[in-house]
C-alpha cells in the first residue's frame, strides 16, 4: 500500500467528502491561500472555491457558532482550530449550543459538525500553542471525541466523522502531521467512531494511549519485547464513546496497566480510563495502574523542559519496568 | 399580539402560584417586535430568539398548548420537558429555538444564514436578541462575518432598555444600538419598537436586502419590558413613574386604538378576539396540566454519544 | 453560635475583606442595585460604592479578562459568574491566562483573582443553566479549586481564596445558598485551602462528597446508620489541591468507598479522585469504589427528570447498601 | 526603531538556520508604531503587548539580550525559557507581557487601567493589537468597558494590512478600523503608523485625555509588516508589488531621510548609531547562546497550586 503523511490523509478526507456530499464545507482561519497553519488544507481553495473553503476572520467562538447554526440547517461544517488552545475561546457554543441540541430538541435537530483541532505539544511552541483538552470534551455530554494516531485512522476516522450527525472533536496532534504510514488509496473506506485499534498483541501488560501516546506506546512496546515483556498496545482512536469492551479484555488478560496521556494529569482522560478499569475489572487487576503523563504544569517552549514535561516512550518503558518488574 | 400578552400574563401568574418551577422571562410590552418583524417572513425563513422567547415562538405559528405544557416540564412540551422556558424550538415552524445564552444565538442565526445562502434559497434568518446582548463578543464576530460573507439575516435588537437590572445607559456610552452596524459596514436602523407599523415597514426593507443578497442589517427596536425581568424580580433598579410612562405607550393599547380610529376594529371584533385569546391562553393552561409528566426511565433518550 | 444561610455566610465574607483590604473589589452582573442573581452582594452596593461593587454588562470573556489584567496591578477581584453554565465564555482568560501567568512570568507575577461561580442543578432552571464544570479547572494547571457545603466553609474559604494570590474558581451550589448553618461571628477566622473535612467518622465505609454532595452524603450516613453501616464521610471543600492524605487514610480505614459527584460523570472530579485511589491505596480496597454521579447527559428542566438525573441521598445509601452488603 | 530592526533580521536569521526552535513573528516594518506610541509613555504607564511583541518590548525599554535568550529557551530569558517568544514580560518596565492569543491582551489591559484609575494614580496603559484582532469579541467588550467607565487605556491598532494570511479587505468590510471607536463612543483616529512624528502627536493627544480621566482612544495605526507571518511564511497571499510599494515607505528610511534633511542626523552620528546597534544585538546573541539551559529539574519551580 502507499504511504503518506498524517497531513495529506486529513486532506484526502477532506477532498473525498467535499466530493461526496454537497453540503460539506470547511471553514477555518488561513485555510484558503495558505493551506492551514500546518498544511493540511493546501490547495483545498483552488478546487472547491470560496464557498466551500472559508477563510474566516480571526473570531473562534463566533465561527464556531456558526458552524453549528449552518449544522443545524443541514451542512456539514468542518471547522479547524489552527491551534487547540484557542478553543477555550469557543467553548460556548460547543458546549452549551451544539452538545446539547439533539438531546434537548430531539430528532428534530442534527448537529453535524467536526471541529479539527491541532493539538498538543512537542513544537517548542510554549504555554499557549502546545495544549490539549480532550478531558473537557469527553466531561461533555452529547460530543463525540476522536483522536486518531496513524495516517490510515485519520482519514477514516475524519470520514466517519463528518458523516457522524452529533458534534465531533476530532483532535490532530501536531507532532503527527508529518508521520507517514499507509493508507488505502480508495474513498470508500472509513474507520468506525468508538473501536480501539490492539496495535500491538501481548500478554504481560496492557499500555493505553491515544494519538502521539499510541505511537509512543509502540515504540516503547518493542524496546520491552528485547526484555522480554510482551506489552499489548492498545491505540484507543476513538475517546468518547470509550471502547472500555476492548480495554477490560486487554486487561483481563494482562492484569497490568499503563495510561499514557500528554495532556496534565489532573481529571484527565487517563483519570478517567484508570477509574473505569478500576469499576469494571478490578478484580482481575494484579498491582495498581501507572499513569504516564505531563504533570501538573504549563508546558514550557524551552526544548529543554518541553522533553522533561512531556511523557515520550522511555518514561513508558520505565514504568513498565516497575510494573512488572 | 394579544396572545402573547395574555400568554405571557397567565405565565406570570401560574409562577406566582408555584405551578410553574424553573424561571420564565416574559415578553409583555415587546409584542410588538415580535409580530411586526415575523410578519414578513415566509416559508423557508427561519428565526433565532432568546431567553425571552415565548412572544418571538407564537409570532412564528408556535402552538401556545405545547409551549405552556413546557413550562410544567410535561411530556407533551416541545422539548419533553427536557428544555424548559429557555430551550425549545420546533424547526418545522422555522423557529431555531430560544437560547438560555444571552448573546448565544448570534452566531447561531449567521450560521443558518450562511447554509441558506449557500444553498441557494431565498430564504432568510431573523435573530432576535437584547440590549444586553449587544455587549457580547459574539454580537461583534457574527455582524463582521455576516457583513463580509454578506449573509441573509436580520439582527433585530429588541432594545428594552434593561439587562435584567443594567440600565442601558450604563452598558454602553451610545444612545442608538443602530449606530454599531457601522463597524461592519452594514445599515443600521432604530425604530419605535411599540409601533406595530413601523416595525413592519422596516422589517421589509431589510427582508428585501436580504433576498436580494446584499447582506445582512441591524434593526434597533426601542421597547419596554413592562413586567419584571423573571419571575419574583422586584425592579428595584427603576421607577415606577418610569414603568407608567412606558405603560402609556403599550404596543396592544397603541395598535387597538389606531385600529379603532381607522375604523378597521369594530368593537365587535375586538370582542371576538379577546374571547378568542381567552379560550386559546385557558385551553394551553388546561392542556399542560392535563398532559402527563415525563417518564423517569425516558431520562437517556436521544443521548446519541 | 448563631445560625446564617449560605448567601449571607458569602456576603459577610465579601464585606470582610473588602474592609480589611482596599485591594478587594467584586465585579459581575447585576451585582449592584439587584444584589445578584442569588442575593449574595445585596446591599453592598450602597456600602462601598460603584468603584468597589462594580455591575457589568453582559459581557462575561471581557469583565473575568478584565479582572486578570486588574489582579496583576496588585488588585484581589472578585468576580460573580451568574450561572456557572456561562463560564465557557470565559475560559480563555482563565485558562490561557490567568491559570499560566505565575508559573511563567515567575515571582513578579500574582494574580490574585476570585471566580465566585453559581453551580449545579435542582432548581429546574433546565440545560444552561444548571452545570458545574469543576473538573475542566482541576484539570488546567495553575487554578486552585473550592466548593464549601457549609455556610462557614463558605465563609472561611472565601476569605482564603481572596487572600491568595492565586487563581481561584469558587463553586457555589445553588441548591445551597438557602441553607443555614453555625458561622463563628469574628471576622478573623477563615478555613485553610486544601484541607478535607471529616463530616461524619466511621469505619465501615467512606463516602467522598464536596458541596451538595457531602449534605447528601452526610444524609446519607445518617440513614446507613440505622442499618447499622457506620459510614465515614469527607466533606472534601477544596478540589485542588486535593486532600489525598485525608482521603488516603480514611480509605485505609474502611477499605470501601463511594464518591458521590453532582457532574456528568465522564472525566469528572470522581474519576480523577477514584483513580488517585486505586493509584496510591490499591492494597487497602476490599471492593470496587463506586461512583453516584449524574450520568452523561445535559441537566433536563422538568422536575421529574431533573431529579432522576441528579444523584442524591438516595442513591448514596443504595450503593453503600451494595458495596457493604 | 534600528535595534528593533535589527534584533529582528537577526531573529529571523536565527530561525532559518534552526539555532532557535519554535516560532516567532518579527515586527519589521512596524518600528515606528512601537517607538512612536512608547515614547509618550511615563513610569508608572503600562504596555500590554501581542504575538509579534519583540518590538513593543525593546521600545518599552526590555533588554534585548534576556529577549533572545528567551527565544533560545535559556535559563536567562524573561521567562527563563518557558514562554518563548510569545509569553514574556517585565513588570518592572510597565511591560505587562506579550500574548499568544490574538486579541488575548485587550481585556487584561483595560483591566490594568481600571486597577490604576481605582487606585487614583495618573498611569495609563497603552494595549497594543492588530487588525486581526479587532475581529475577536475581546475586542468589543473590552472597549465598550473602558468607555463606560472612563479607563485610562489607548488602544493601538497596528493594522499592517494582514493577519496571518487574510487581508484587511477580506476581513472586515470597512476600511478605517478607527471607526469602530463610534460604538463604544470614544474617538477613533486613524493614521499613517510609518511616520513615526504622526504616531508621536496622537498618542500624545490620547495619554492626555487618558490622564485626564476622559477615558479610552481608540488609534488605528497604518503599517505593513515586511517579512513573513512567522517563519517559514511564503507569503503567497499578496504580490512582491505590494511588498516593494510598502518597502518604499519603510517607517525607518524615511525617518533617516527626514532627519537628514532637517540636519538632525549627520552621517557621523548615523554611522555611530548603526554601530551601536550592531553591537547591541550581536552582544544579544552572544549571551542568548552563551547562557545555560534551564534545569530539567526546576520543570516544576513556581507551580503554585
Ligand atoms: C451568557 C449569559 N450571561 C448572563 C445571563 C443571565 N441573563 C439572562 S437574561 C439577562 C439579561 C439580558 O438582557 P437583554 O439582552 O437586554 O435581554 P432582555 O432580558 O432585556 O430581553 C441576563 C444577564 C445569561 N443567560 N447568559
Ligand atoms: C485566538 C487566536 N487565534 C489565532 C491565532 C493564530 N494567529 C497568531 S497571529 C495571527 C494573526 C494576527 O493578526 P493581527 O492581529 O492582524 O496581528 P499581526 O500578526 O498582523 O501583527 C493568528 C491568526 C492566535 N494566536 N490566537
Ligand atoms: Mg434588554
Ligand atoms: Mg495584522
Amino acid at each position: 500500500m502507499r504511504t503518506i503523511s498524517y497531513s495529506d490523509a486529513l486532506r484526502e478526507a477532506l477532498t473525498e467528502e467535499l466530493r461526496r456530499d454537497g453540503n460539506v464545507f470547511v471553514m477555518g482561519e488561513d485555510i484558503g491561500p495558505y493551506g492551514g497553519a500546518f498544511g493540511v488544507t493546501r490547495g483545498m481553495l483552488d478546487t472547491f472555491g470560496p464557498q466551500r473553503v472559508i477563510d474566516t476572520p480571526i473570531s473562534e467562538a463566533g465561527f464556531v457558532g456558526i458552524a453549528v447554526g449552518a449544522s443545524l440547517m443541514g451542512s456539514r461544517p468542518v471547522v479547524e482550530i489552527m491551534f487547540m488552545d484557542f478553543i477555550p475561546l469557543a467553548m460556548d457554543p460547543i458546549v452549551n449550543q451544539a452538545a446539547k441540541l439533539r438531546y434537548v430538541y430531539g430528532p428534530q435537530a442534527k448537529c453535524p459538525i467536526v471541529i479539527r483541532a491541532a493539538a498538543g505539544g512537542g513544537r517548542r511552541y510554549g504555554p499557549t500553542h502546545s495544549q490539549t483538552f480532550e478531558s473537557w470534551f469527553m466531561h461533555t455530554p452529547g460530543l463525540t471525541v476522536v483522536a486518531p494516531a496513524t495516517p490510515a485512522d485519520a482519514k477514516g476516522l475524519l470520514k466517519s466523522a463528518i458523516r457522524d450527525d452529533n458534534p465531533v472533536i476530532f483532535i490532530e496532534q501536531k507532532s503527527l502531521y508529518s508521520t507517514r504510514g499507509p493508507v488505502p488509496k480508495t474513498s470508500r473506506t472509513t474507520i468506525p467512531i468508538g473501536k480501539a485499534r490492539i496495535a500491538v498483541e501481548g500478554e504481560d501488560i496492557t499500555i493505553i494511549g491515544w494519538g502521539r501516546g499510541a505511537i509512543e506506546a509502540e515504540a516503547a512496546a518493542a524496546q520491552l519485547e528485547e526484555d522480554g515483556i510482551r506489552a499489548e498496545v492498545l491505540d484507543l482512536r476513538t475517546l468518547k464513546p470509550l471502547d472500555m469492551q476492548t480495554i477490560a479484555e486487554s486487561v483481563r488478560k494482562t492484569g497490568r496497566v499503563i495510561i499514557t496521556d500528554e495532556s496534565p494529569r489532573v481529571c484527565s482522560v487517563s483519570s478517567e480510563i484508570g477509574c473505569r478499569i478500576f469499576e469494571d475489572v478490578f478484580d482481575y487487576l494484579d498491582a495498581p495502574i501507572k499513569r504516564v503523563t505531563t504533570p501538573d504544569v504549563p508546558i514550557p517552549a524551552s526544548p529543554i523542559l518541553e522533553d522533561a514535561a512531556l511523557p515520550g516512550r522511555a518514561d513508558i518503558v520505565r514504568a513498565a519496568r516497575e510494573l512488572t518488574g | 399580539m394579544l396572545v402573547i400578552r395574555r400568554f405571557e400574563e397567565r405565565v406570570e401568574e401560574l409562577f406566582s402560584k408555584g405551578l410553574i418551577a424553573g424561571t420564565a422571562h416574559p415578553a409583555i410590552g415587546q409584542e410588538a417586535t415580535a409580530v411586526g418583524v415575523c410578519d414578513s417572513l415566509r416559508k423557508g425563513d427561519y428565526v433565532t430568539s432568546t431567553h425571552r422567547g415565548h412572544g418571538h415562538f407564537i409570532a412564528c405559528g408556535g402552538d401556545p398548548s405545547r409551549i405552556m405544557a413546557e413550562l410544567f416540564g410535561k411530556e407533551t412540551g416541545y422539548s419533553r420537558g427536557r428544555g424548559g422556558s429557555q430551550v425549545m424550538a420546533d424547526f418545522k415552524l422555522g423557529f431555531l429555538g430560544a437560547n438560555g445564552i444571552t448573546g448565544g444565538s448570534i452566531a447561531l442565526a449567521t450560521g443558518a444564514a450562511l447554509s441558506l445562502k449557500q444553498k441557494g434559497t431565498q430564504g432568510l434568518v431573523v435573530c432576535f436578541f437584547g440590549d444586553g446582548a449587544a455587549n457580547q463578543g459574539s454580537f461583534h464576530e457574527s455582524l463582521n462575518m455576516a457583513a463580509i460573507w454578506k449573509v441573509p439575516v436580520l439582527f433585530v435588537c429588541e432594545n428594552n432598555r434593561y439587562a435584567m437590572s443594567m440600565n442601558v445607559e450604563d452598558s454602553m456610552a451610545i444612545t442608538d444600538i443602530a449606530r454599531r452596524a457601522d463597524s461592519y459596514g452594514i445599515p443600521g436602523t432604530a425604530v419605535d419598537g411599540n409601533d406595530l407599523r413601523a416595525v413592519l415597514d422596516v422589517t421589509r426593507k431589510a427582508c428585501r436586502r436580504a433576498r436580494d443578497g446584499e447582506g445582512p442589517t441591524l434593526i434597533e427596536c426601542k421597547t419596554y419590558r413592562r413586567s419584571g425581568h423573571s419571575r419574583g424580580d422586584p425592579r428595584k433598579y427603576r421607577s415606577r413613574e418610569e414603568e407608567q410612562a412606558w405603560a402609556r405607550r403599550d404596543p396592544i393599547a397603541a395598535l387597538a386604538k389606531t385600529l379603532r380610529r381607522e375604523g378597521i376594529l369594530s368593537s365587535e371584533v375586538d370582542q371576538e378576539i379577546k374571547a378568542n385569546v381567552r379560550r386559546i391562553v385557558s385551553a394551553a393552561v388546561k392542556f399542560a396540566k392535563q398532559s402527563p409528566d415525563p417518564d423517569p426511565a425516558t431520562l437517556l433518550d436521544g443521548v446519541t454519544v
